[in-house]
């Protein structure tokens, strides 16, 4: 007997290598391609594939389903399959269950585990899960057996996709498409093993759920993560070089665009390290071909140097860095977001940039355009804001349209607005007058780190230093008078005002809807520059009793979070703690929620 | 259309005055590129000079190509943005003995093992010139530097045998007193197409005075061969010429023993360079319609 | 006739490799010796030796002379002596001149140079310098072309022997010391052109001066300088390593150790790079010997990464810090205070660290015995903040106590005091527990840059990853709580209260006499450590009207300096711009009484 | 005083439980290192075991000793400052091909010139396991990885001559399956004073099973001879053995053209290391009385 739900999350947990990730592709497929919404965040290892039945190997995906259009990973997961009482054990510890919820477990290893069994599900129990053990069939077992250990995940899949009251053809088709390389021997073995699955499912689980299609056309529509996005957009954008060093999470970036570039003239250089990578991003820039270079934290430290070079000798510059937990190797597959100082204020010296943050796909393909766009006009290096969150989930939206940017003049005064920036002055003044590109006759253009006057020339006196300075600072005061109202969520006044930025935006908008259904008034206001700061900030807060930062980083009495001391400092407005959670998993509407009760 | 090409004259590579001291080797290093450009018709539009910090490092000022003054031991990673993307222009990198060896070590180590296609000097004065008589890599054993007060206690590198172990495709030797010999290797290694490592004898009179007897030339070996560059006997009147080949390896190896004191060229190989094979491999890529970039995502 | 003057200012200009450095340090010996004290800032350029007979190629000293104790330079040069035009018409450009001032210009060039001896003298004139111009006599230009060209800075500094009314015997007996190892020949050479200065000074200069001598006994003085005084301090702190590269400012501190550390037991490593310094200094504390890395902006950069290792994994580590102009390679020769946030902010990731800047040459011996202890207590990174004018400026100073330090909790509650903290607890709570040293049996201590539990297990759990920020910033609090009042200089309260730290204090105190002569009363508040900042700020700021920063550092409308930044997070006060010039050039005195009176 | 020293045994060597893939040879190296410690006594008190970032470099985790796990590419500047400040300690350090050659290359060069003492184990999988499956370095021509889609198109360092060229004073390769040599060759690393450069041929099932082929052994040839390791002919039953003197410079260099195929010790040489010089230095030195110390600035 189906229950219908509007929305709800699930996940599918196995040791690392098993699979997990392919079966939670293939039922996202189903789900977005029968016109549901989809948003899935996977969960991996830090290590590759550590040994199985112990914590560490845990990795599955995360999926939210729903009929209406989503933002964020919600809160917790209603249903949960585990391929073993180990992993259920540690994923208990992360609390992201919804009391009520299912747990399926697969007993398959009960033999071996007898106790750890029973403890894990009374445990389980204990914090109000209802637990659903289940056996593999025989004929199954056996499938996996001669397939060294695979296929195990179709078992699953066959299980969800029954719960979740799909057609067991249908997904079997999808099935067959993902797996076209395989020989139709090795690929029937995987449809029986699925087929017995989906039988399975519905003899052991006693409720089964269907989700409402979208009344919405989704022909159209395409599914992207994050990084994906990214890499798409800075070929949209009109960027043809890349440089970068393989890093979690920004390496994917990497790898698609290794796939992709060439199609479109664009290259991807691996370079040595990060500190070539960023040089060698320069190099092009300056030698007249926009490029950009992608990191996350560790990276973006040793890049420091070189960022302040491009600030001085004025070439365009862009630097990805998706966030990750830190500090130092930190969590590698960790959501954070705690570079936003390093960001802005990591080079040493006076060294002005803008930094732009995206809060969600959309705006990771149209934030290489603005960056470009800034860049370009100023001189000066732009930083993008990803975290890991947005760079690895998934979600299906509507089919962006392209802008195919060639002449940065040509970007469209609507992707500014995304960004709550209107179009820069035609002419921003430069600390070197002289600009070409090499192969200009007669406009040779040297450049350095060293202070210089118009011309070029280094010196050192007092006053051509002063005027490098205010030069620099003046093309910040650019882009702030060209700063429009972040997005503000809500009404524009009010009791409490959430302050958000990056992925934080899903989250927060999800908890204010949460909170009007319960009759609580809220509002929200959205970054996406996060520096400079717009020039209306304190008329904003002023409108509000209370004003608070919703953030993925530390912050605490006394310790603001880096965010919240910039508008503090920028506004002297009270800006006090909402959540300044650095746990390394991503916020939860709920906990949002829970805050604002404790606010208002 | 045609662009007219205007003949390049020793007065027109003239950028700003020189900084450098009464003597030091780098005068003569800029005037022999100058030189080189001049013979060789170089235009100065699609020349770029590329340097690192040190004394070494401030030639692209003097020099009225296109020019970047970077940052220290990271010239090469510009180089290489530049050479990736446009091999129209001419690279000329100028690093000191430390920038190149000391914090440059990592990005001239992949320079030259990845064949990026440039003229990389490296002016050698054995010391750190810039930041006031420092131990470098090249110092040799027992010179009393400001960190090294009791002498520096270490072997220096040889960057010749360095370059060789990386598989360099062109490694050679001269000094920047030896105006013809300069000339002419530098001249060998714009001819070359990927990574030319060329190493150069340079005079800091103010912190290093005694690295080169350069009144004397009793203590140079020339390498001499039809295929490298002959040795210049009279800008070194008592050195020795040697035969070497610069296809043969081995004997570049057992030649590098005696470096410093040997110049020529070690060796010289073809091979593409990293921006070639590049470029080639984004050139061989059947190009798509830009139009539909996200089509490949529908569901 | 001399004039009796307490104070005053003058510089010896010269092309660079002529010799004004050794001729100043005669000089401030000189004087120091005989009772006066004194402070002086060299002139360098940021090449070697540049061509003469450039603006490229000024060097010099400028020295302050006082019967009372000094703490900075000073504001404009009473007296000025030029080589030639050229480096009067470059120093002009400074506007470093006391109007009414005397500039004494050496005319040997006028020959070559007509018309731009007449065109200086013109501009010195019409700005209200008085010029006098002279001739060296012909027996000095003799012995100078047989000394190659050396010796033209005896001639000067005997001048100025004789303007200052020095006995000229007793400065010759200085000239004979410093000498020592110059041939008799040479060295009666060299006398003789002094002798020859000194005669003919006083038939060209109209005036003397006279600088009493002080009442206090100079027998137990010392003259240093910052950096040379960190080296001895940091041997005094009981720090056995130290690791670096040169850098400018920052060289010179490792050039002082390379001679001095080895009769003590110390080493210094020249790395090849400052990532690889940094990581030396890291692994030489983690095997259990104290050590130190020093830099200066570029360097500070690269170092950032590693940093965050040391936060992460728990090793005491000691960065300074020289901070010089910037961004990118900037003016490696000028000073300037705008590293501070990449100093505490710089490294990516929530990495909560310790700053302590310097304000004199006497906090530069003290400051490696306080960053030692907090480094240790809290097993996380201590930077020191010292800037180009510090470390460069040498000072009379009466002979400093040693401490000896070797276990740190022998430090003296005074040495902590001048840094405006008490002791730290016994117990400072780890992230991780077990911090034994290699060597010792059965407490094999693994660390990493990964979130590790209290066992030094690699975990990625929410709430693991929450507890290490915990107790990384907990530490912060622990110190933030330790925090006395930062120095405050004049009233508790008033209408203006000035912020100052590092090299400002000197020059902020200088102007708040200045003011108090003139019958303005103005207080102003010193930080030694920046970050974190103590908690009575508040109360602190209520009580002035006004509260502004003053800085080597930029700010203007609308962007704080970073300083101001924090302070205005934390208290919520508006912190307005008092001065926030970065030119290069130190603060004076004078434009900080200037500003003063516009503010009040 | 003396103290007792406990008899070391393999099971004192662990800790943590290994998180690497089944078949990964970084298993095979740990239990190595542990068997030679074993065999020689080593006290886990008196070894640190230094790593960068990999899959390698978790290595310290799962070893009893002393270690520190430290960033991407900088096990070596970690390494040196333990080492000048502590001779007593023995200093293992592990290393992925791109932690070497690729981020770290400059402390590698450092620490191969200056002969800083410690045990370098270059695991070379050539790939990047961690980041999965970028190319490294040491990724033989053709391989497609996330990175090279259409197969890497340069070709690998060649780690051993760029040892050789860096004037390396131990330089050896063998491959963690082959037990015996691994150990011996190890052991061998382990008695030289000095930076012992040990490469080390990794299995990385995972990413790049096709790397090494340890189920044949007729493409290896081992480098034998008693002032070396020996032929492992048990291990690798189809090697070829040739014999070769470690004393012999440029045969090393010569047998270096067939690296990665070639194990054993190919140059071996006595020389003072850095952190011996430094350490004379610093006891040759009077020592002064620290009360006095201010005293050589009075007026
Ligand atoms: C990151 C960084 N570290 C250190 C310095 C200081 N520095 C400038 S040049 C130089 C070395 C100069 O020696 P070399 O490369 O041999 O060049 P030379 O001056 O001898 O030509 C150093 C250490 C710097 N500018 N940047
Ligand atoms: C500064 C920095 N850049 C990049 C990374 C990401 N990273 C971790 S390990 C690794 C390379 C791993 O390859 P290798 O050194 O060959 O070790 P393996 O995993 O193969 O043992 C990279 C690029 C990092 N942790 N830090
Ligand atoms: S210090 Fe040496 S290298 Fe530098 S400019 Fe002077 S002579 Fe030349
Ligand atoms: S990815 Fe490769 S190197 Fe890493 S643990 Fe797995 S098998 Fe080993
Ligand atoms: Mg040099
Ligand atoms: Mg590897």
């Amino acid at each position: 007997m189906a229950t219908q739900k509007e929305i709800m999350r699930f996940e599918l947990i196995m040791d690392a290598g098993n699979g997990a990730q392919k079966a939670g592709d293939i039922l996202i497929k189903a789900f977005a391609k029968s016109g549901r919404f989809v948003f899935i965040e996977p969960l991996i290892p830090a290590e590759i594939s550590p040994p199985k039945r112990t914590p560490h190997s845990m990795s599955g995906a995360v999926i939210r389903v729903s009929t209406n259009e989503l933002s964020n990973m919600g809160s917790t997961s209603d249903l949960m399959l585990f391929e073993h009482e180990i992993l259920l054990e540690r994923r208990l510890k992360d609390s992201d269950y919804t009391i009520g919820g299912l747990v399926l477990l697969d007993m398959a290893d009960e033999r071996r585990a007898k106790d750890a069994y029973a403890a894990v599900i009374e445990e389980a129990k204990s914090v109000g899960l209802k637990v659903i053990s289940f056996n593999m069939d025989d004929e199954s077992v056996a499938i996996i057996k001669e397939l060294n250990g695979n296929g195990k995940n179709m078992y699953y899949l066959g299980m969800m996709a029954a719960i979740y009251e799909m057609p067991e053809e249908y997904v079997a088709g999808l099935i067959r498409q993902v797996f076209k390389k395989l020989s139709e021997e090795k690929l029937n073995k995987n449809l029986t093993i699925y087929a017995n699955g989906y039988k399975n499912a519905l003899e052991v689980c006693p409720e089964t759920f269907d989700i409402p299609k979208t009344e919405k056309s989704m022909t159209d529509s395409i599914l992207l993560d994050g990084n994906t996005s990214l890499a798409m957009g800075i070929i949209d954008a009109g960027i043809r070089f890349y440089a970068g060093y393989p890093i979690t999470p920004a390496s994917s970036i990497m790898h698609s665009l290794s796939k992709a570039f060439p199609a479109y003239g664009g290259m991807v250089h691996q370079a040595e390290d990060e500190i070539s990578a960023v040089g060698a991003m320069i190099g092009s820039y300056y030698a007249g071909v926009p490029a950009v270079t992608a990191t996350s934290g560790p990276g973006l430290s040793l890049k420091q140097e070189f960022i302040g070079l491009a600030n001085s000798a004025e070439i365009p510059s862009i630097i990805i860095n998706v966030q990750r937990g830190g500090p130092s190797t930190g969590l590698p597959t960790r959501t954070e977001q705690t570079d936003l100082f390093a960001s802005v204020f990591g080079t040493h010296g006076e060294s002005p940039k803008v930094a732009i943050s995206v809060s969600n796909v959309e705006d990771c393909f149209y934030v290489p355009h603005v960056a470009r766009y800034i860049t370009e006009k100023l001189r000066a290096p732009v930083i993008i804001l990803s975290d890991y969150i947005t760079s690895v989930s998934y979600k299906v939206l509507e089919k962006l349209p392209l802008l195919e940017l060639d002449d940065i003049n040509d970007i469209s005064d609507d992707i500014l607005a995304r960004f709550n920036i209107k179009r820069l002055p035609d002419t921003i003044e430069m600390v070197k007058d002289n600009q070409a590109n090499p192969g200009v006759p007669d406009k040779m253009r040297r450049v350095t780190g060293l202070n210089t006057d118009a011309s070029g020339n280094v010196v050192y006196s007092s006053e051509s230093n002063q005027r490098s300075h205010d030069i620099r600072n003046e093309k910040l005061e650019v882009v702030r008078r060209a700063l429009t109202s972040p997005e503000i969520i809500g009404a524009p006044t009010g009791d409490l005002l959430l302050v958000c930025w990056g992925s934080s935006r899903g989250v927060v908008e999800e908890a204010i809807n949460l909170a009007n259904q319960e009759g609580i008034k809220v509002s929200a206001l959205n970054f996406k520059i996060v520096y400079p700061l717009p020039t209306m900030l304190s008329e904003i807060f002023k409108k509000f009793k209370k004003v608070v930062t919703i953030e993925v980083a530390f912050g605490k009495e006394n310790k603001p979070t880096e965010f919240s001391t910039l508008l503090r400092s920028e506004t002297l407005v009270d800006i006090g703690l909402g959540l300044a959670q650095a746990t390394g998993r991503p916020l939860k509407p709920k906990s949002v929620l829970a805050r604002i009760k404790d606010l208002v | 259309m045609t662009t007219e090409v205007k003949q390049v004259k020793m007065k027109d590579l003239k950028a700003l005055d020189p900084r450098w001291c009464t003597g030091c080797g780098d005068y003569t290093m800029l005037v022999g590129v100058r030189k080189l450009m001049v013979k060789d018709q170089m235009q100065p539009k699609d020349t770029v000079y590329v340097s690192g910090i040190g004394c070494s490092g401030r030639i692209p000022h003097y020099m009225n190509t296109y020019g970047f003054h970077t940052i220290h031991g990271r010239s090469v990673p510009i180089s290489t943005g530049v050479a990736l993307v446009r091999p129209d222009l001419n690279v000329f990198v100028a690093s000191g003995d430390g920038d190149s060896l000391s914090i440059g070590g990592n990005h001239l180590l992949h320079g030259i093992s990845k064949n990026i296609h440039c003229v990389y000097m490296m002016h050698d004065n054995q010391i750190y010139g810039l930041t006031k008589n420092q131990t470098s890599p090249t110092t040799r054993k027992g010179l009393v530097t400001a960190t090294s007060p009791g002498g520096s206690i270490m072997d220096p590198i040889n960057p010749i045998r360095f370059a060789l172990g990386l598989g360099a495709t062109f490694v050679a030797s001269t000094a920047e007193w030896l105006g013809q010999h300069f000339v002419d290797t530098i001249e060998a290694a714009k001819n070359h197409k990927g990574f030319s490592f060329v190493h150069v004898a340079q005079r800091c009179p103010k912190f290093n005075p005694a690295a080169w007897d350069f009144q004397n030339s009793d203590w140079i070996n020339f390498l001499d061969h039809e295929n490298g560059v002959a040795g210049d006997t009279k800008g070194a009147p008592d050195a020795k010429v040697v035969k070497h080949d610069p296809s043969d390896l081995e004997g570049a190896f057992s030649h590098s023993e005696n470096v410093p004191n040997v110049f020529g060229i070690f060796y010289q190989k073809e091979k593409a360079s990293y921006d070639d094979l590049m470029r080639q491999a984004v050139e061989n890529t059947p190009k798509k319609d830009p139009s539909k970039l996200l089509d490949g995502f529908a569901l």
